[in-house]
């Protein structure tokens, strides 16, 4: 059969979350056997370092494009072009629903943030203050996540404390300091909500954060309900350091970036859209998820 | 009338009150020596009169108005031309360039005028002819002797006509022939009507070309008399404190 | 033995021409590193002197050279302006946002009249920022990386606070001319390669025959120096700042007209990757030494390193050592010349 | 009118204790301008000084503190290190990875063994790294710009080849002692800031009361005048930045104890915010200027400012720009020191 | 026997000949001049004898010894000390700290040695006072004016017993006063054995100190005599190029 080289271009490759999605795409690719699975992106997230890339595995002729887009209009530029040169195109997890991209492959961002606000009334249906968490300010699913937070706590008696959110550029540390700040600024806060899984992808540090306040996690004064799903997350709630997480699949979007593209390749139709789905995950279901 | 006037002039460093209380007046034409020990404040003094220094009490005059100078560039419009003791050399550019530093021959029209190198060049290389110097004009100053480096601050000051040179140890570093040069060259300087402030440690020079010479002692002024009318000792004595005014 | 002497000096040869001028500079040690590198990438990928490759190429270096050029103009001063990234930035932001909200208020007196304010927009916004920069530097003697530190910081908070953290897109009718002047090409040359070319000529001229760029290099030698001897001092320093953020300003707006947006985070963290072009390419940060040519021979190198890498097809994760290690040994070619001239 | 004369100069008196030593120095000034902010933050945020929030601020600005006195050392040498995030990623990596095989190999004579062969490796890997830095610098003469740049990248390339991108957890029988020597506390004080103060007493000795001190001083003074002197200029530099290195490798390995993991970009872009406090606690990029307790207050400041302005509820957006305002404020009142002094 | 010599040692600097075939001795106790016009390769021939520069051609014996001496530390422990021209003087130390660089006074037990800050004060403030020097130990030498400057460099030959010390130009900026002292140094020195290479441009004082002078032209050796043998007018001739050789 033919063999095919298709790229992977996240928005940065510093970002964990990412690596789940490389691992997917490899897995796949190992499996269908004639495909081979390129992770290339910047290290760091910047939207014009993206375009470059994009612009160089264009012209070294791959066989396919899943884009975590970086920035909506100029990743359309660069996948118009790619396009154009007969190069099939789709997004994963960050969309660029205006490009001429062939399909989407990932969560429904709005529905992520409404389901992470959702979680939060479940927990405390009498509402309280909240601050968010949020990474890269630039990045548009991440602003959908936002609005979708507040979007379900509307009509709530959640409301929001002032200088939420706050953006940790995907840096881990930083993620965990925001924690810390929300909550000495605000000492009545009753919930915080990372719209990311960042502060949580250092265990210890999450742990360091929420230790003298354990016991208000667990009797929810303090609401702690995170964006994400990583195996040291489920730990982490399953140890009571969180309330609920809701978990995104992003070795799922690896693994059908690669069957999309190839079903592109051979002519197949394909949706345009396609969603993983999402993972609810609280304390009682936790066994569930943990390997 | 007095070309230059400073009127008790002093300068504290923090703790240090480099000049004390100093007073005295340059004419036209005049050649004056400034003597003093290391440290005595010349060249604090010359640095105050070139516009570096503001004095910390005490005025300036020049051509008998106030004058405030606030930078060396406002120093050079008046028409006081310096050679500093420290040289003030760029020493990545070569020796024509520094010469000509801040008044470069230009060519062209409008605003965008470009550099005549080779004027430049041919004038520097007269320039250390006359001075009898062995410095090559299209050297950088970096990999230049000491003597040669000297020789290009003491070029810098042919440029153009001054009203009034100072002249902080200006033959320090430059060989015998050269000096014989130097203090020509202030001869003729003198008899062009410009006056000269020469600050020098060898007293020969000093008793060679001076009208006047002027003494300080740790910030003060403690002489200031004709050469005519006293003697290298006199002064020998001034300078290290065994005498303590004349 | 020593025939051909100087001035008539009888110890001073004629120096060779390896021995002078552009030959003995780093800028030419760094050029032979570049065609080696060039040579053994051709090799490594067969796609690397393809057209489309080359074009990729050129285009992508003059996205940073541009800036490069203007930052060299500041080390060479003996100064450093690491706000570079953030004022790219916020120019393209400004441009974008003009012509957006001229846009959107019907404002349209003639053709082109959108496109023209904007871009007074976007260089008036850089050229403020440089004013800044060289005010604070010159005039209060602020540390220059300490004042560009900060206004890295501020201009790229603007940019967030301009834009509420969303990119904008550059839209309404003049948007096919901007395209056209920032990402278009003039027969199969892209635009942005020719303004690089005529300001790098412009920036040779300026410095090596007019008094201003004397000046600048005079400053950079021994700033005491120059003011000692009446060279505005603080006014070309603030000049410099001023150009660098112009420069800066304008690759930004070309980076957004090639992306066709300005998001908020453009060229983040590019200063460290400017700065590193113009000093491979010969600039001291001690002062006193650069020029144009370095710039673009700085520029290129890193931009061929990287494609190269990518096109080679090297592990991504060994693309950074690499570049990493192909810069340092860019710079050690040039001991070569010092061990020459013993 | 001068009564008080030193060493028998009748025109000198002895100079006030705001004209000598700490008091004439930058650090005094932006001690001051901290205090100043420290005031105004405490009456925006009623929290500012809660204990909570006070031991936030400690254990937050020990994180770069330890590698700000390392690279003040460099910076005092007249040179820089761009590498000290990368290096900082590399070490915690290293620890982490070798306390990882080791129990995967089940390797554990006796307790604690793991530990310190794992800070070896974390401390060895950092060495290497800075004697690499400081050979190139020293002996082959390149510049300390573009070197640790090329470093910065090839160490942060290596983290991620080591680890693939994956954060790294120290785990295995010596995991708790780990976390007890890097986040743990001594009687309620983070034994970060412990380690802070003991390296920070310990290089004001060196730097004031050794000879090895003075010759730092004195490369970053005049560089040739002490080759001239007879001063090992060169075994000192790469002694300078080995101990750069090594300080920013133990950061790094107490960040990823108290974050109880490595992630592969543990430090990422540290480098600016480094050197910047450095220089803001009165550090001279031009060289033979700076000292510990500058280095300590400027991070100080910048982690007060940042904490403050979080808990003063600035719009996020705006708190970038404010805190490049505050940093420039802060130098800027070193400006009356040079009014005062004329 | 012979302390240092020099066989056929040349220097170039790109496509200038600094040196061309330089050679001579000095013995022990022997107070040389060496004299020539600015540029003539002096200063180049003190840092080749102090090992900052390696010659192009030729070869330095010490003590007999052939010497490959490959940097200013080796050149020092060899017991050659010198005088820079351009001083190298750290600005941001203070005058003992720079008397002192490289041979710091230290205290304590094993590796970890203290500074004995008083103690190199007080041996700084001796050394000033013996040279007659107005220069404050503790100032940093930002601060100094050019004499004082020198005083510090010439205060640092003085710290141990050297064999040869190397002096170039070190009474260019100092005081009347100060010379005196530095040509009574001198002639101490050689009094204890030591060697003393003295370049200047000042007639008087080589012909008052100095046994025998070189004398250098465009980087060759023009002439090489006793004092006795010759005249100051000699000399200047051999300098400016007026006689050819002597
Ligand atoms: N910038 C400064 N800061 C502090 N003290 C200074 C400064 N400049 C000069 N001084 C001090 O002022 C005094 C006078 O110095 P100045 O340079 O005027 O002496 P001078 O007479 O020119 O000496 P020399 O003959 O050695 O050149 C000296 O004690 C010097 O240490
Ligand atoms: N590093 C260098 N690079 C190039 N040329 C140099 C360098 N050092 C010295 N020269 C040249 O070598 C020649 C000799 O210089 P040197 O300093 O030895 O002269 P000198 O006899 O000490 O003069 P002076 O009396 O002025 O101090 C000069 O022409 C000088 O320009
Ligand atoms: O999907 C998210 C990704 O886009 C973000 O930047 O990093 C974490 C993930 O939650
Ligand atoms: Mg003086
Ligand atoms: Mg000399």
């Amino acid at each position: 059969a033919d063999s095919y080289r298709f790229a992977v271009v996240p928005k940065a490759m510093n970002n964990p979350f990412f690596d789940l999605a490389r691992d997917g795409c490899m897995e796949e690719a190992k499996k269908l056997g004639n495909i081979e699975c390129i992770y290339q992106g910047p290290v760091e997230h910047e939207p014009a370092t993206q375009a470059q890339i994009i612009d160089d595995l264009i012209t070294q002729k791959v066989d396919g494009l899943a884009i975590s887009v970086s920035d909506a209009a100029a990743a359309t530029t660069m996948i118009n072009k790619a396009v154009e040169a007969g190069i099939p195109v789709i997004t994963f997890d960050s969309d660029a629903a205006e490009s001429k991209r062939s399909a989407y492959v990932g969560t429904d961002n709005k529905e992520f943030g409404k389901a992470l606000g959702e979680e939060l009334l479940k927990l405390k249906p009498e509402g309280g203050t909240y601050g968010m968490i949020s990474g890269g300010a630039a990045a548009p699913n991440l602003a959908l996540r936002v609005d979708g937070v507040r979007e379900a706590l509307k009509g709530s008696k959640w409301t929001e404390v002032p200088g939420s959110p706050t953006f940790s550029n995907d840096d881990v540390t930083l993620a965990v300091q925001q924690a810390g700040d929300l909550k000495t600024a605000n000492p009545d806060i009753a919930a915080i909500v990372p719209v990311g899984g960042w502060p949580m992808f250092a265990p210890d540090g999450w742990k360091n954060f929420v230790e003298p306040f354990k016991a208000d996690v667990a009797s929810k004064k303090l609401a702690l309900v995170v964006a994400d799903t990583l195996p040291v997350q489920l730990e982490l709630l399953r140890d009571g350091y969180a309330n609920a997480l809701v978990g995104q699949r992003p070795h799922e979007m690896g693994v059908v970036a690669m069957q999309t593209l190839l079903k592109l390749k051979k002519g197949e139709k394909v949706d345009e859209i396609i969603y993983t789905g999402l993972d609810r995950v609280t304390a009682a279901n936790v066994s569930e998820f943990v390997k | 009338m007095a070309l230059l006037e400073l009127r008790n002039v002093s300068k504290d460093f923090g703790a240090i009150r480099a000049l004390n209380d100093v007073s005295f007046t340059v004419k036209p034409g005049e050649i004056v020596g400034l003597m003093g020990d290391n440290g005595a404040g010349k060249s604090t003094l010359v640095k105050i009169m070139s516009g570096i220094y503001q004095p910390t009490h005490g005025e300036l005059l020049f051509g008998g108005e106030r004058a405030h100078i606030h930078s060396p560039g406002e120093a050079r419009r008046l028409g006081i031309e310096t050679v500093y003791q420290d040289l003030a050399l760029a020493d990545n550019l070569t020796a024509s360039a520094n010469i000509f530093l801040g008044r470069e021959l230009k060519a062209g029209l409008g605003p965008f005028k470009l550099l005549r190198h080779r004027a430049m060049n041919a004038r520097a290389v007269e320039l250390f002819a006359e001075l009898k110097s062995e410095t090559r004009a299209d050297d950088l100053v970096r990999q230049m002797s000491g003597g040669q480096r000297q020789a290009v601050a003491i070029a810098r000051t042919r440029l153009t006509d001054a009203r009034v040179i100072l002249m902080d140890e200006p033959t320090a570093a430059i060989s015998v022939r050269q000096v014989a040069e130097v203090l020509g060259l202030i001869h003729r300087l003198r008899d062009a009507g410009i006056a000269v402030i020469l600050i020098s440690h060898r007293m020969p020079d000093v008793f060679a070309v001076c009208e006047r010479v002027i003494v300080m002692r740790r910030g003060s002024k403690v002489a200031d008399k004709p050469i005519a009318g006293s003697s290298p000792e006199e002064v020998t004595a001034l300078i290290t404190g065994a005498l303590e005014a004349a | 033995m020593m025939v051909d002497t100087v001035q008539g000096f009888s110890n001073v040869r004629r120096s060779r021409f390896w021995q002078r001028g552009f030959f003995a500079s780093q800028t030419a040690y760094v050029l032979l590193a570049l065609v080696v590198l060039i040579v053994a990438m051709s090799f490594a990928s067969d796609n690397f002197l393809s057209p489309g490759n080359v074009s990729n190429i050129v285009r992508n270096f003059s996205f940073i050279a541009i800036a490069t050029l203007g930052i060299t103009l500041v080390i060479i001063t003996g100064g450093i302006d690491l706000s570079v990234g953030s004022t790219m930035a916020l120019s393209a932001t400004t441009t974008s946002l003009t012509m957006v909200g001229l846009s959107a208020a019907g404002f349209y007196p003639f053709p082109g009249s959108q496109l023209i304010l904007a871009l007074l927009a976007g260089f008036g916004t850089a050229a403020i920022i440089g004013f800044a920069n060289g005010f604070a530097i010159a005039k209060l003697k602020l540390s220059p990386f300490v004042t560009t530190l900060g206004s890295l910081s501020i201009v790229r908070g603007l940019t967030y606070v301009a834009t509420q953290g969303r990119g904008t897109a550059p839209t309404g009718p003049d948007k096919a001319l901007f395209l056209a002047i920032t990402s278009g090409q003039v027969g199969g040359i892209p635009v942005s390669f020719l303004y690089l070319v005529i300001l790098a000529v412009l920036m040779w001229v300026v410095l090596n025959h007019t008094a201003w760029g004397r000046h600048v290099y005079a400053i950079g030698g021994n700033e005491a120096a120059g003011r000692l001897t009446g060279v505005a001092v603080d006014r070309v320093k603030i000049q410099v700042y001023v150009l660098c953020s112009l420069a800066a300003g304008f690759n930004g707006i070309i980076i957004s007209g090639w992306l066709g947006s300005a998001p908020a985070n453009l060229a983040q963290a590019y200063e460290l990757t400017i700065i590193a072009a113009a000093v491979i390419g010969g600039a001291n940060l001690a002062g006193g030494v650069g020029g144009a040519s370095g710039a673009i021979i700085g520029c290129i190198l890193i931009e061929v390193i990287r494609n190269g890498l990518v096109l080679a097809r090297v592990d991504p994760y060994w693309q950074q050592t690499l570049v990493g290690c192909i810069i340092v040994a860019a710079v050690l070619v040039d001991r070569f010349r010092s061990l020459r001239s013993g």
